[in-house]
């Protein structure tokens, strides 16, 4: 081989890399532009800029939670977060309630806050995973469970005002406002942690623990640093979400953790661990978004709801067999060692 | 025991204490738990040994505990069936439909089992293909099932019939499959959860497909050079645990005489909590429904108790993921990665 | 695939240095060990009194040993006397209950300290992260929290630079570890533990997943390591590999170190002696089996056929037919396709064409399935126990029952005594040594373990009986206990089916060895022909009559 | 958090077992823990003081006599001047109207459509005031909601009714529409922003008025149930309220509980047959929210204990059975009938969009009586006692003319606006 043909193919074969390590993207795309297609035959005033600044400002919130929960499944195994929602909502409460009690409603406050407090569930939780090693779904399932009773305990009824330029979010009409800069932030702090050589122990313990642990990498404190990364992110997403309803809210907040998983899913994110991207999964929740914005332009009459549940599941499965087929097995008979035998063993 | 025997057991690799411990300690642990609640419960609770407070909680715990034998089946092959709240409303509000389209109810219960088994076939099917996507695969299809039957149900929209509850004529033995108060002084329902609790130990215990299941659970592809079928386990576990969501559904309907889309949301999660309470991993090939009938118990007396004390069901939910996470971590951890190397 | 493109005159020359050693074993005295006289050297690995024990089960009691800085360090035993543990305890991965394990005066705390000290240990088990890259798998846990320790150029050069005195293709540092095979992923796992410029490696079972010029290879890198200075120490099974390596062998025997051997004391012979110790009796192994009796049966019936079988599309097609009370053995270097065909033949995989069948009773039956391949009465015994063997969450005698309830069953119900029954057969048969029936299957020993996997293949008295490397990881005493059934087995009708990556094996045990190349059988060698060097050359392609498969294309 | 440990230590105190078990111990840790955590936070929060938006200025004072005894209990909703006394929609007739639901999976919901469907949209069609209406429905999901919200306005919509998912989330999104000359009406319990046109029966009322006859039933003492709706929900809220103000005027009558009955009879059913099997002591009456409380009946009946006097109203199964039992209760209220509550929003916006200018933010209305008499005629024969339709008092009996032109500046006939 001389040397300049090697250079060819391994251009060639880099590409080809590349293009086979996206493959997990083709999914959540190609269902964004069909739906992206309908959107604009059957709601075009999407495309206006009101209707991008509704979309930025219904979308974010769900991104970023999207986001947020891609390290923990990333970091595997199973390592679905179900606690999500309420978290969010937990966040919520506080920045509404807790914080302007003690007076503190300045941005550098509440942000914080909201990100402090988030990184100490996610902290907390992490350090539960990680020391106790309690599957994840268990772990998070439970803290689910006490975080949405302990909210309504603490809150009963909606109620309260988010300070003065947060709740202005929620009625802003342009798209070059907070609602834009502050997820343009979390991807660029995002395309910055998963550059980190950090992050890149997460990926890879999540590949296999094992060899993560035999390497010398220490499984407790990067378990609970996915789960510290993942809490920054349920900071933020709590903080779109608090400038979206402009209050405290016990109950709407716990619907994040199904939409949140399913973005997670459509995205391309395989359950096993190891396998996830913050793009598939910014992808995804966009998707989602993007399929209650769809139906919500036909008029189902009596039946719109359900509609929408059929529909959201349909897709779910639907994007979840054609991932299958599109990706190859190896995802899949990796999940097989860890969650059949690995564990069993 | 002979020394040799001693000295091949003591040469011999590592001894599993995680596997004698889960399955013994487990039935101990919940034993204790539960003979310990019901102490506490006794002392605490006026009415707690009532006849009534006795029988309604056993009907309580027949429904969840007839949910959970598909739970329990699916998390011994290393699967989660979340699908089971929504098949519970298909099938509750689904049968409704085909009485008031006028099927009998033999043949409407048969047609509604029948559809649960399709259900959870292709969830069974779907999940073994995606490898441990059971999670996400369950969820899709619950919702799309859900959504479909309320979107067929409510066809006529406005004939008083609408998706969340609907009302017909139910028959009366249906109704009385949840009444305490005859002459039996049980309810049929509890029956029906005692032969199916007999049935299932059965299944797990005493036949090929039991034991399949539980290697299958433990290692899926030496399973597979055994001639256990992954696929078709699969598929036969969702299958039953589909068709029991709807059994439990049916009994929701005598129960509460109409129907009612969102009548299995309580199972969601309780059922998992059932599972994991008793002692059975999510991972697969360890515990039973032995270990999960108590854990309804737990659940039941629990509740009981909680809202004896006028918690609302805010501070119950608490109080219950609260339990969970001690439970687990006493007998259902994983072991660290250095004794898998 | 890697062995095929590697096939040029150097290899050519490892065929024969590799046939040599092989004569070489036969008269050791002859042996010269350079280097250990003249390397007294300081002690940097120093193992005092330690003793490790897991639940009720003792890995270690009060072992001792010590190694020296540049010097090969071997240490053997049988499965479960305590040669992992010992790894894993210098790894840092585990701690001793009691005594000390000291590198160059310090302890291994942690993979981490361990790390940080020059440790290096390559796993039995070969541990990568499979959805990572070849780079990542390469610099795991070298790097800091944040920062890269080295730039991602450096990175590479330094892995391109190792690799390619490593492995013989060139690797895509790009490519994910699930798309490459075994031997590369092995090879990773070894370049990993050389990254740091370490001072101690341990190797533990590192050959078992390499082929044969592979074999080679690693040999020429431990001993590079060993005159860098390096202390090196060798866990094997393959003991034979030993003699033409180590300086110093160190020999435990449940637990405890028996005898620390040097230069030309380490001996096959001598060092079984050790590995048995006063455990076993004399009497429990049958001798091995003599050669007259292989060979002499006239072998009647047909029991299988292969018929124009194509492993992929575009392999040549196979044809083999295997007559009842034969033992066929399958060789090949790894990737070659033997390991496909004894999948195929069991109906655990499809051929791209042609057909398998078995006769049984006069009746024909064709093989496409597994279940059709269970009716024909033909059994499959996996040889990797944990991956497609063994179930750790049942008791020894439901692993053992979980393939006869089946078959045994009344209206699917499981006929206990029945299988009881089988249980005790076998167990008698195949001499299990046991505690409980009902203990956990991870309480026996690895070569008990196959026994009663083989036990329970065997219960349902299979017609033809497929082996997949059924002594990987078995010790000394096992394998001949297996050598023997196999045997009798063979004399009492049954046809056999024997695929090994030891050649050593085919030479004592097979009628015929097939030796498979490229997706194909490329030669078929009676028992009389049936030699190491023989084997191996046709492994690699080298043909008495026509020479090498160059010519032959 | 406050009733967790009241109920402990107030109701049970000697109840405590001295030699309880472990486990029963690290129950109480756990209830424990879990209230000294959910008190920490709490402690965070500010006192609950109900959000209005205290800062408007009330007018009921100016309203006339007969409407402001509609304002009773009233805490939530905001009751100054309304925003939309002047109000002139972007174009005139015919107007797009679009209507945002949260749910539409119960009785309630449906019954308030097929109003919106069959009879208003066709009716204002006719007359060529409306155009067209456009549905959307969240399913619960408050996202959703508010996103949908946005999309009726960017759709062009002139006037947008919503049933909200939260009572202050929505503020923004109302905010948005008003900004874009939409007009905002908000039906069926309140929502806390001031440029929302609120239209209601008075739930807080209706509780009151419902346990005020109760009370007289029981004679004035005894023990008695309360089962919640949903109890984060607004509405919910407001009917509690109401019970128990109701219940605070008779001294001898003690809540022994509350239930949350999720507005689901098979649900109310399931809490009560709970609650009842520990607590064996004598219930005196049970304060129901429709639905539930035919749960609630068929839970006493199953539970063998007798029927007690209830507060029934909206539903009509348990009217049925008032109709065969006359002694069982006295007085009946219905306090918020699907169809008509529908009808008062639509006549409002319409009425707004005329330009007849409300007066007030929040338009409440007072709940209907129902004797035994009215039985006859509010009841289809062969109702059963399980029938979960909804009891409707004709639209003029429920909201008069007369009382909806009061809440205007320049009352008008909605189908025949002036000009």
């Amino acid at each position: 081989m001389t040397p300049k043909a090697s250079t060819v193919s391994d251009a060639k074969r880099s590409v080809r890399r590349f293009i086979s390590g996206q493959r997990s993207l083709l999914t959540p795309s190609i269902l964004f532009v069909v739906l992206l297609v309908i959107a604009a035959l059957h709601g075009p005033h999407l495309f206006t800029s009101d209707g991008l600044a509704g979309a930025l400002i219904g979308a974010s919130p769900l991104v970023v939670a999207t986001m947020a929960i891609t390290p923990i499944a990333i970091a595997g195994p199973a390592g679905v977060d179900l606690s999500i929602g309420p978290a969010m909502t937990l966040i919520n409460i506080e920045i509404v309630l807790g914080l302007t009690k003690i007076g503190f409603t300045g941005p550098v406050a509440v942000f914080v806050f909201a990100i402090g407090l988030g990184v100490l569930l996610q902290a907390a939780m992490g350090a539960l995973i990680a020391v106790l090693r309690v599957s994840t779904v268990v772990v998070t399932l439970a803290v689910y469970l006490v975080l949405d009773g302990l909210n309504t305990v603490i809150l009963p009824h909606a109620e309260g005002a988010a300070p003065a330029w947060l709740s202005s979010w929620g009625s802003a009409s342009t798209i070059f406002s907070p609602v834009l800069y502050v997820p343009l932030a979390a991807f660029v702090l995002w395309a910055l942690i998963s550059r980190t050589t950090f992050f890149r122990n997460i990926r890879l313990m999540g590949a296999n623990d094992k060899t993560a642990f035999v390497s010398g990498i220490p499984l407790i404190s990067t378990r609970i640093g996915a789960h510290v990364i993942a809490g920054v992110f349920v900071g933020i997403a709590s903080l779109m979400y608090t400038g979206l309803i402009g209050s405290a809210d016990p109950t709407a907040g716990a619907s994040f953790t199904l939409s949140a998983v399913t973005a997670l899913v459509i995205g391309g994110a395989s359950l096993g661990g190891g396998h996830a991207k913050g793009l598939g999964s910014v992808l995804g929740a966009m998707d989602i978004w993007l399929i209650s914005y769809v139906l919500s332009t036909f008029n189902f009459g009596l039946n719109a709801s359900y509609w929408v549940q059929f529909t959201t599941g349909a897709v779910l499965v639907v994007s979840l067999v054609a991932g299958g087929i599109l990706t190859n097995a190896s995802g899949n008979r990796q999940w097989q060692e860890k969650w059949l035998l690995g564990w069993g063993k | 025991m002979t020394t040799t025997h001693e000295g091949q057991l003591g040469r011999a690799g590592r001894l599993d204490l995680r596997g004698v411990m889960t399955q013994h300690g487990s039935v101990a642990m919940a034993g204790v738990v539960l003979v310990a609640l019901i102490a506490f419960g006794a002392f605490s609770i006026d009415g707690f040994w009532s006849l009534i407070n006795l029988r309604s909680n056993l009907v309580f715990a027949s429904f969840l505990g007839v949910a959970t034998i598909g739970q329990t089946l699916c998390a011994l092959i290393g699967g989660l069936d979340l699908s089971i709240p929504f098949v519970v409303g298909a099938a509750n509000v689904g049968l409704v439909k085909l009485l008031n389209e006028g099927l009998p109810s033999g043949a409407g219960i048969v047609v509604v089992l029948v559809l649960a088994a399709a259900i959870g076939a292709f969830n069974g099917g779907v999940s073994h293909r995606l490898r441990g996507q059971s999670l996400v695969v369950t969820l899709g299809v619950g919702n799309a099932v859900l959504g479909l039957v309320q979107i067929l149900v409510s066809s006529e929209g406005v004939s008083g019939i609408s998706g969340g509850t609907i009302e017909g004529n139910i028959p009366q033995w249906i109704e009385s499959l949840s009444w305490f108060n005859n002459s039996l002084g049980i309810a049929p329902a509890v029956i029906l959860w005692a032969a199916l609790t007999v049935l299932t130990i059965l299944l797990l215990r005493r036949t090929w497909f039991g034991r399949a299941l539980y290697a299958l659970g433990g290692n899926q592809t030496a399973a597979e050079r055994v001639l256990v079928s992954g696929p078709w386990s699969w598929t036969l576990v969702f299958s039953a645990s589909a068709v029991t969501a709807a059994v439990t559904g049916i009994l929701l309907l005598g129960y509460s005489g109409s129907g009612y889309a969102g009548v299995g949301d309580p199972y969601l999660f309780t059922t998992i909590a059932a599972v994991l309470i008793g002692g059975t991993s999510l991972v697969g090939g360890r515990g039973g429904y032995g270990l999960s009938v108590l854990g309804v118990f737990i659940l039941t007396v629990l509740q009981t108790i909680l809202s004896s004390y006028s918690l609302s069901s805010s501070a119950q939910e608490a109080i219950l993921g609260a339990l969970i996470i001690p439970t687990v971590a006493l007998y259902a951890r994983s072991p660290h990665p250095r004794m898998l190397i | 695939m890697i062995a095929a493109d590697a096939l040029d005159t150097r290899t050519n020359n490892r065929i024969v240095r590799a046939g040599a050693l092989v004569v070489q074993e036969d008269d050791s005295a002859a042996v010269v060990k350079p280097g250990v006289a003249s390397t007294p050297g300081i002690d940097v690995v120093a193992v005092r009194e330690v003793s490790k024990s897991f639940g009720e089960t003792h890995a270690l009691r009060s072992c001792s040993f010590s190694a020296r800085v540049g010097e090969v360090h071997a240490i053997v035993g049988e499965n479960g006397s305590g040669k992992s543990t010992l790894a894993k305890l210098l790894a840092g991965v585990l701690r001793p209950d009691s005594g000390s394990v000291e590198v160059n005066g310090k302890r291994p705390a942690s993979p981490h300290a361990a790390r940080q000290m020059g440790i290096a240990v390559v796993f039995q088990e070969i541990l990568v992260a499979e959805g990572g890259t070849v780079l990542d798998n390469l610099f795991l846990g070298d790097d800091g929290l944040f920062r890269a320790r080295m730039s991602q150029r450096q990175k590479r050069g330094r892995a391109q630079e190792l690799l390619s005195g490593l492995v013989a293709s060139p690797v895509d540092l790009d490519a994910t570890l699930d798309e490459l095979p075994l031997n590369t992923r092995q090879w990773i796992v070894i370049a990993r533990a050389l990254l740091g410029n370490p001072r101690v490696v341990v190797f533990d079972e590192s050959t078992a997943a390499l082929d044969h010029p592979s074999v080679e290879r690693f040999f020429d890198v431990v001993r590079h390591l060993r005159d860098s200075g390096v202390c090196v120490l060798i866990i094997t099974h393959r003991i034979h590999e030993l003699t033409t390596i180590c300086d110093r062998a160190t020999v435990l025997s449940d637990g405890v170190d028996v005898s620390t051997l040097t230069g030309a004391e380490i001996t096959e012979a001598r060092l079984l002696e050790l590995m048995r110790g006063e455990v076993q009796p004399e009497t429990h192994h049958p001798p091995l089996l003599e050669r007259p009796l292989r060979g002499t049966r006239a072998h009647a019936e047909e029991a299988l056929v292969v018929s124009g079988v194509k492993l992929t599309a575009q392999a040549a097609p196979i044809d083999l037919t295997v007559r009842t009370g034969e033992i066929v053995g399958l060789a090949g270097l790894e990737g070659h396709g033997q390991v496909e065909f004894i999948q195929m033949v069991t109906g655990f995989r499809q051929p791209a064409a042609g057909h398998v069948y078995v006769n049984r009773n006069g009746h024909r039956y064709t093989i496409d399935s597994a279940k059709s391949a269970d009716r024909a009465g033909m059994a499959y015994i996996p040889g990797d126990r944990n991956s497609e063997g063994l179930f750790p969450n049942l008791s020894v005698f439901e692993n053992f029952g979980i393939s006869c309830y089946r078959a045994t069953s009344r209206a699917g119900f499981i006929n206990g005594r029945k299988v009881k029954k089988m249980f005790l057969e076998q167990v008698d048969d195949l001499s299990i040594r046991l505690g409980r029936s009902n203990a956990p299957i991870n309480s026996l020993s690895g070569g008990s373990q196959q026994k009663v996997i083989i036990g329970r293949s065997l219960a349902a008295s299979p017609l033809v009986i497929a082996l997949n490397d059924p002594t990987r990881g078995v010790d000394i005493s096992t394998k001949r206990d297996l050598y023997a059934l196999l045997r009798s087995l063979a004399q009492g009708g049954k046809t056999i089916l024997f695929l090994s990556n030891e050649i050593e094996e085919f030479v004592d045990l097979c009628d015929r060895v097939v030796v498979f190349r490229l997706q194909t059988v490329f030669s078929t060698l009676p028992a009389e022909q049936t030699t190491s060097d023989a084997v191996l050359a046709a492994m690699f392609g080298y043909n008495d009559s026509e020479g090498f498969d160059g010519v032959r294309r | 958090m406050k009733k967790l440990s009241a109920t402990q230590h107030e109701e049970k105190p000697d109840q405590l077992p001295i030699n309880c078990s472990r486990r029963s111990f690290l129950q109480k840790g756990v209830i424990t823990g879990l209230a000294v955590g959910g008190s920490l936070l709490g402690l965070l929060n500010k006192p609950r003081v109900w959000a209005a938006a205290a800062d408007a200025e009330s007018v009921v004072g100016s309203l006339p006599k007969e409407l402001q005894q509609y304002y009773e209990l009233v805490t939530t909703t905001p009751l100054g001047p309304s925003i939309y006394r002047d109000f002139k929609p972007k174009k005139s007739a015919p107007w797009l109207i679009g209507y945002a639901s949260s749910f539409g999976g119960n009785t309630w919901r449906i019954g308030a459509r097929t109003r919106l469907q069959k009879t208003l949209l066709p009716k204002y069609k006719a007359t060529g005031l409306v155009k067209d209406v456009i549905t959307t429905e969240a399913n619960l999901d408050l996202p959703k909601q508010i996103q949908q919200i946005r999309q009726l306005v960017d759709q062009g919509c002139d006037a947008i009714m919503t049933i909200g998912a939260a009572h202050t989330a929505l503020d923004a999104a109302i905010k948005y529409a008003h900004d874009h000359g939409v007009l905002f009406v908000a039906i069926q319990g309140g929502v806390s922003s001031p440029y929302a046109l609120q239209v209601s029966g008075n739930y807080a009322l209706c509780g009151k008025l419902q346990t005020q006859a109760l009370g007289k039933r029981m004679g004035g003492k005894g023990n008695v149930l309360i089962v919640q709706g949903i109890p984060q929900a607004q509405a919910s809220g407001d009917f509690q309220r109401g019970h128990e103000a109701g219940l605070k005027e008779f001294s001898g009558i003690k809540i022994i509980g509350a239930v949350a009955g999720s507005w689901v009879d098979s649900v109310a059913k399931t809490e009560v047959l709970k609650f009842l099997a520990t607590h064996p002591q004598r219930l005196g009456g049970i304060a129901t929210q429709s639905p539930g409380d035919i749960g609630a009946l068929s839970a006493l009946q199953q539970a063998g204990r007798p029927i007690v006097p209830m507060t029934p109203g909206g539903e009509m199964g348990p009217l049925a059975y008032w109709r065969d039992h006359p002694d069982w209760i006295d007085l009946a209220y219905q306090g918020w009938p699907p169809g008509d509550e529908m009808e008062e929003g639509w006549e409002v916006m319409l009425r707004t969009l005329e330009g007849q200018g409300p007066k007030i933010a929040s338009i409440l209305i007072g709940p209907g009586p129902i004797t035994h008499a009215d039985l006859a005629h509010l009841l289809p024969p062969g109702t059963t006692y399980t029938s979960n339709e909804w009891v409707e008092p004709p639209y003029e009996k429920w909201f008069p003319r007369k009382t909806m032109d009061m809440y205007f500046e320049r009352p008008a006939d909605p189908l025949q606006p002036k000009g």
